[in-house]
């Protein structure tokens, strides 16, 4: 039993610490999300050349074959730097359907470019009705000879405008909410057919809503099998909410300290605020929420790594509690920095921003807690 | 025990609840709430109708223009309006330099500053906090120096909501530093066309413009600019310190922003099913609620015991840290219920291409509100108020 | 609008509050409590002569005609006191079933003994099943000729042991929980076929278990209408529940009290510890949790005397607060408290028992959200 | 990052299971869980079933009786254990005097007390707080002077489980009050059956006894009985707490009460629906459940370090505050599942007569409970610690 980094995962962690301190200060950080992409090419041809977006991959297709510790430990540092380069829209979403998605022709056709930093992907799935829920489905895919031909909106799409290929969940058959009858296509961003809006999110991001119009798609383009898209989509999305967790865990982390250095200097009644023991207790629930958080990470990036039964309970309870604690984290920084807590110059307001989106994504904690609470009391 | 309006009483809110509808328009909400360029124009029309009705300073002494009303007809006037979701008078003026003025203040300063600030002519920001003084406010160091008959003003503001509006500023200044720190604090008004003020910009995480740092360069200020004696301010600043506290509470607004949420959590949908009959979201609100039913009671009390001359008194922090609190809870439900659009930013986009309506404004808010629980003296700083004066620790 | 007492009403609180100091220390009242009866006759009788057992009823019974500010104003004081003898059971619930049942002739019968002393009442609702819904009634009323014959158990009934009269709910129509068909009886506790069990709650209280055995009753014994018993018992809890809450603001106020003059005595580390802020915060909060429930209090006393349509729903927000906040009061009374807290001999512990009694008494905090969203959200 | 049991410790597990299916026994747990005069008798026997088998001290040095387990052997045992229903030893002398003894005492003294403790032939309590030290225990004020090859002993020790049971007393006593407060103190081990101690029953709020005050007046303890050097007592204790903050936060015993709770709720009916699909229920349940699953890997995070040879170090407060929190949290939602019958107190009744299984005892668990926060070193306490050594406040 032992909860330590191989030497191999600690260079990978290292190495992307070097990279948020050396490149990645708050005003460039900046500079990359107000950008047109939305974030820095040379930064991404970076990541390509250190193997980053390799890891997730099979040696196979040329891919590092790391797991969801090494994912954690690139996105934990990612997290502390606020880095918006799309690695999680591009190589652990859209490169993880790929992956699991067992339509050879289509992995190697892609995820060489996906790992030399030549295409970007992404996947959209939410629609203006479906809230968190994956199977909540309008846009309609029909057959038309050996293509489909593809209708409907898809909404607040990550890396939709930088993306070359998106994946889009499509209903072949059933009911709007059903989880049979979803299929996933690849799709040709420049197809025929394709309207994009593009806006920003708090956190930074810039994403997409995508109009389909008559959208022809080669039938050989669907990922895994025609009306079962559902569970590949499920199995990819619970490894992404761990990568998520881990990104919000080094942002805790971050809060964290930054809050409590600034009290050791902040003065008010002519000492600094961190002598308050009112102050220090609730410092210590943030410590605490930190810590927790950490272990349940850890528990979830353990049952992921051993295939274990509960995966599924493990990763809506982790998703829970980075909400919740998250919040109690953000809350609390802010409202110990003050005033100064409320300043777009001040890095906190855009750490909590981004808790504020992973909170959100993929079913805040409200919603895992159902989830939670259906895997647990359904039998 | 009884809190039944009179007939009289019903008779006002009858009358209040029809001038409101007259006055308050769609195009002034929409210019308000907007809170772009043209708000200060909008803010001041509103504000000229109440003047003209003479409802723009109901609790000012009548000599000076204010109304004789009741608690209970303030209470009444105050809930019509927050209920037809009509903002509050902007306070600085009216409501927290103004009794300043007519309490402390010389016939001089009176004559002045109050027909001005009654006709909606001078727009006022508050200088009281600065860099090193936030919650321990009497850590003040901008200082005023006597040069014959003006005062030399140097250092520097902060948080200063809408200074880039104002053409008046009231600002504490310390004018001595030797003994007790309360002591030497003296209140002076300040023209804002002075020279040697600027104002910059704090832009904050609501991506919205309102606060500001206003630094003081040797700006001189006339001695009659003072209101009453020199040293004196602090005293005159507290005294409006626990109004201040009692509409931060905004309880009437919260009920108002609760109930239109609840309508909401009706059209919106999970899995086909309205988040109305969710039980989640039914419970977060009833919390919500519960706490501020209560609230609504406390704040009667405080009114009441306020017309048996009692004055607000130390529950009025009681009255802030609930009042903040649940607003605080209302924002992060609006933002949990818009979900993924919680994180647009509409920018040029309009709701219809990026397809949600209050995602955008449910975040302004939110972040906007953090703010509350801050200003005023912070929620930390009303307990230890409380723990000392009320609870003797 | 004003909060204030009458100056009749502050006299009979302070009747109330003076027995309390003079007759009701924590000895006697652990006497009381320890007595066969559950509580001390003498104490009773003192009651009566004092006027307390006619306020809610009409002058035309030769009652005070008292409201419900009138009794918040005697509960609170009796909280104050934990004082156990059954003046909710007897005269607001028993009594208040008689009151509102519209017959005469029973009224006419028995409200007089109630007021002079003579007669104890109970009010039969609970069985073993039925947890907080007053609705689920298993107890049989069969017809036979004139009369009715009940059959069944009635459990944990206060004042079960004295009562000469009881009270009980039967179902004489309808399904195991349905709300019409629940009829109302008047038995007397000497009846053949009257079987009890009796034990002692938490909070001092004797109850019983009443079970029936082919008891029968006269068919003019039925308070209100046949099968209509639900909506007088609803009517009747509500009242009682109002009264139940300011029994508990009486306890909320007296623990903040004794918890604030504990910490300023016990010293730790050299000082005492009402001098640490993480403890004044906490004890701010206990202040805000008991000023908080007090103006709910006001809220649904001033509701019910001026009849208000919402009637129901400020009693549910009343209940709800009354538990969370009693809990919230309670648990840091101990807390503070430390091991003194744990201790029979000091009068906290016995406080909070009551409290959570109270919280548990026809429906615990969360029950009565459930039936405050039901108010809100039916629509 | 690797959490799998190995072939061998998956090995181990079926031993255990195997061990503690054989020898507990319903009687047992019927004599011990109902903690009634028979009590006493009954937790000798299971523990002498553990002695025999050679696993009633693991933790010891192997050639004083212990077993050296791995970390991860140690936590599957006690895994089995909370599971399988089974309350730990009673820790006075098997995890709390001995391991001081083992690592401070002679070897009289070792050669005296360890083959007893493991043998059970005797019952040690444990005399720290006072009546004026509780969390601040270096207060303590009980006195033992030198007479001779004795010290004399006077001063009264307080919150002593189950001193009514106990031969053998360890306690901290004041043998000088110059100086530090935590020098001049000393480490004592007392017959309880020495002339001029006398123990005192308090009742408490879960009407079962357990507590005591131990008076001790001129209790003659011959120097041969003080564990190292005078005036070192309280390094000898403080090397204790540590482990002592980690047990208690009882993460097993934790597992199987909510899992024996959650069991219960598909038992319980509200209005003919079980409880199990009420959604406050499942939520409050979730709640804690979500917190326990992070503490378990929290604790195993500790017991990881621990095997690095790094100590249980700081974390261990924050094992003792949630574990405290998640004990307390769970007991309530018994409370609440009992309903009315949370307040029954059966005395001579049955549950057959009285209609409800378990409101008696999840009644006296929660009364109980509520000791935990407090006892070894409030909760309180533990945050200032936190405050201090792990964020450097």
């Amino acid at each position: 039993m032992n909860f330590n980094l191989s030497e191999e995962q600690n260079m990978l962690k290292d190495s992307v610490a070097r990279f948020v301190r050396d490149e990645y200060d708050f005003d460039s950080r900046r500079a990359n999300a107000a950008s047109d992409l939305g974030f820095n090419p040379k930064n991404w041809q970076m990541f390509a050349d250190l193997g980053w977006l390799s890891i997730p991959f099979d040696e196979a297709h040329g891919g590092f074959g790391g797991g969801a510790t090494e994912v954690m430990a690139v996105m934990e540092e990612m997290g502390k730097g606020l880095v918006v380069e799309p690695f999680v829209a591009t190589v652990l979403m859209f490169g993880g359907l790929l992956n699991k998605s067992g339509n050879a022709v289509l992995q190697n056709a892609n995820i060489e470019k996906i790992i030399d930093g030549s295409l970007q992907g992404s996947f959209a799935y939410l629609e203006r009705q479906s809230r968190f829920e994956l199977a909540d489905v309008k846009t309609q895919a029909k057959r038309d000879g050996d293509d489909f031909v593809l209708n409907g909106e898809k909404t607040v799409v990550s890396n939709g405008m930088a993306a070359n290929k998106v994946v889009v969940s499509a209903r072949t058959s059933g009911e709007q909410c059903d989880e049979a009858g979803i299929t996933l296509f690849l799709v040709d961003i420049d197809a025929a057919g394709i309207e994009r809006t593009s806006y920003r999110l708090m956190d930074g991001q810039l994403v997409a809503n995508i109009k389909l119009t008559d959208v022809r798609v080669a039938g050989d383009h669907v990922l895994g099998d025609v009306d079962q898209g559902y569970a590949l989509i499920e199995a990819v999305v619970g490894d992404v909410i761990i990568a998520l967790c881990a990104e919000a865990m080094g942002i805790m982390q971050k809060l964290n300290t930054t809050t409590i250095e600034y009290t050791k200097t902040r003065k008010q009644f002519g000492v600094a605020i961190s002598s308050f023991q009112a102050l220090q207790h609730r410092m210590v629930d943030m410590f605490m929420a930190g810590e927790q958080a950490k272990s349940m990470l850890y528990r979830a990036v353990c049952a992921a790594e051993s295939g274990a039964d509960d995966l599924g309970k493990n990763i809506a309870a982790l998703k829970v509690m980075i909400g919740r604690n998250g919040k109690l984290i953000g809350d609390e920084a802010i409202q110990l920095h003050g005033g100064m807590g409320l300043t777009d110059e001040l890095d906190v307001g855009h750490y909590v921003k981004r808790l504020m989106m992973i909170n959100t994504t993929f079913g805040d904690a409200d919603y895992q807690q159902q989830k939670f609470n259906r895997l647990t009391y359904s039998d | 025990m009884d809190i039944t309006f009179s007939a009289e009483e019903l008779a006002f809110r009858d009358q209040v609840r029809v001038f409101l509808s007259e006055s308050w328009t769609e195009d002034l909400a929409a210019r308000i709430n907007g809170r772009d360029g043209d708000y200060k124009a909008a803010q001041i029309e509103w504000q000229n109708k109440l003047s003209v009705k003479g409802w723009l300073a109901p609790g000012w002494p009548v000599e000076h223009g204010g109304v004789d009303w009741s608690v209970t007809e303030n209470f009444i006037f105050e809930t019509e309006r927050s209920l037809a979701g009509i903002p509050d008078v902007v306070p600085f003026g009216l409501k927290m330099v103004a009794p300043v003025i007519y309490d402390f203040g010389n016939d001089e300063q009176k004559k002045r500053f109050l027909p001005r600030i009654l006709k909606n002519e001078d727009w006022w920001c508050q200088g009281y906090s600065e860099p090193g003084a936030g919650s321990d406010l009497a850590a003040l160091k901008t200082k005023a120096e006597l040069d014959g008959d003006d005062y030399i003003v140097t250092g520097a503001k902060i948080w200063t909501t809408y200074a880039q509006y104002s053409n008046w500023i009231f600002c504490l200044v310390r004018t001595d530093s030797s003994g007790k720190r309360q002591d030497g604090i003296t209140f002076l008004l300040i023209d804002m066309d002075s020279a040697g003020i600027t104002v910059n910009k704090i832009s904050s995480i609501d991506d919205h413009h309102s606060l500001n740092e206003v630094v003081f360069d040797n700006v001189r200020v006339p001695t009659a600019n003072r209101i009453g004696d020199e040293g004196k301010g602090w005293t005159y600043a507290k005294a409006l310190l626990a109004h201040e506290r009692t509409s931060i509470a905004a309880v009437a607004d919260s009920k108002r922003r609760l109930r239109d949420l609840r309508e909401l959590l009706g059209q919106e949908v999970s899995g086909g099913r309205a988040l109305s009959q969710d039980t989640q979201f039914q419970n977060r609100l009833s919390n919500t609620e519960i706490e501020l039913m209560a609230l609504e009671y406390t704040e009667l009390r405080v009114l009441a015991s306020t017309a048996d001359g009692k004055g607000p008194g130390v529950e009025s922090s009681l009255l802030k840290i609930k009042g903040t609190e649940i607003q605080q809870s209302i924002q992060q439900m609006y933002m949990d219920l818009a979900g993924y659009y919680s994180g647009v930013i509409h920018g040029e986009d309009t709701e219809e291409t990026i397809g949600h309506a209050f995602g955008h404004s449910a975040r302004q808010a939110y972040m906007y509100g953090r703010a509350a629980t801050i200003y005023g003296g912070s929620n930390e700083v009303q307990k230890n108020i409380t723990a000392k004066y009320v609870l003797g620790l």
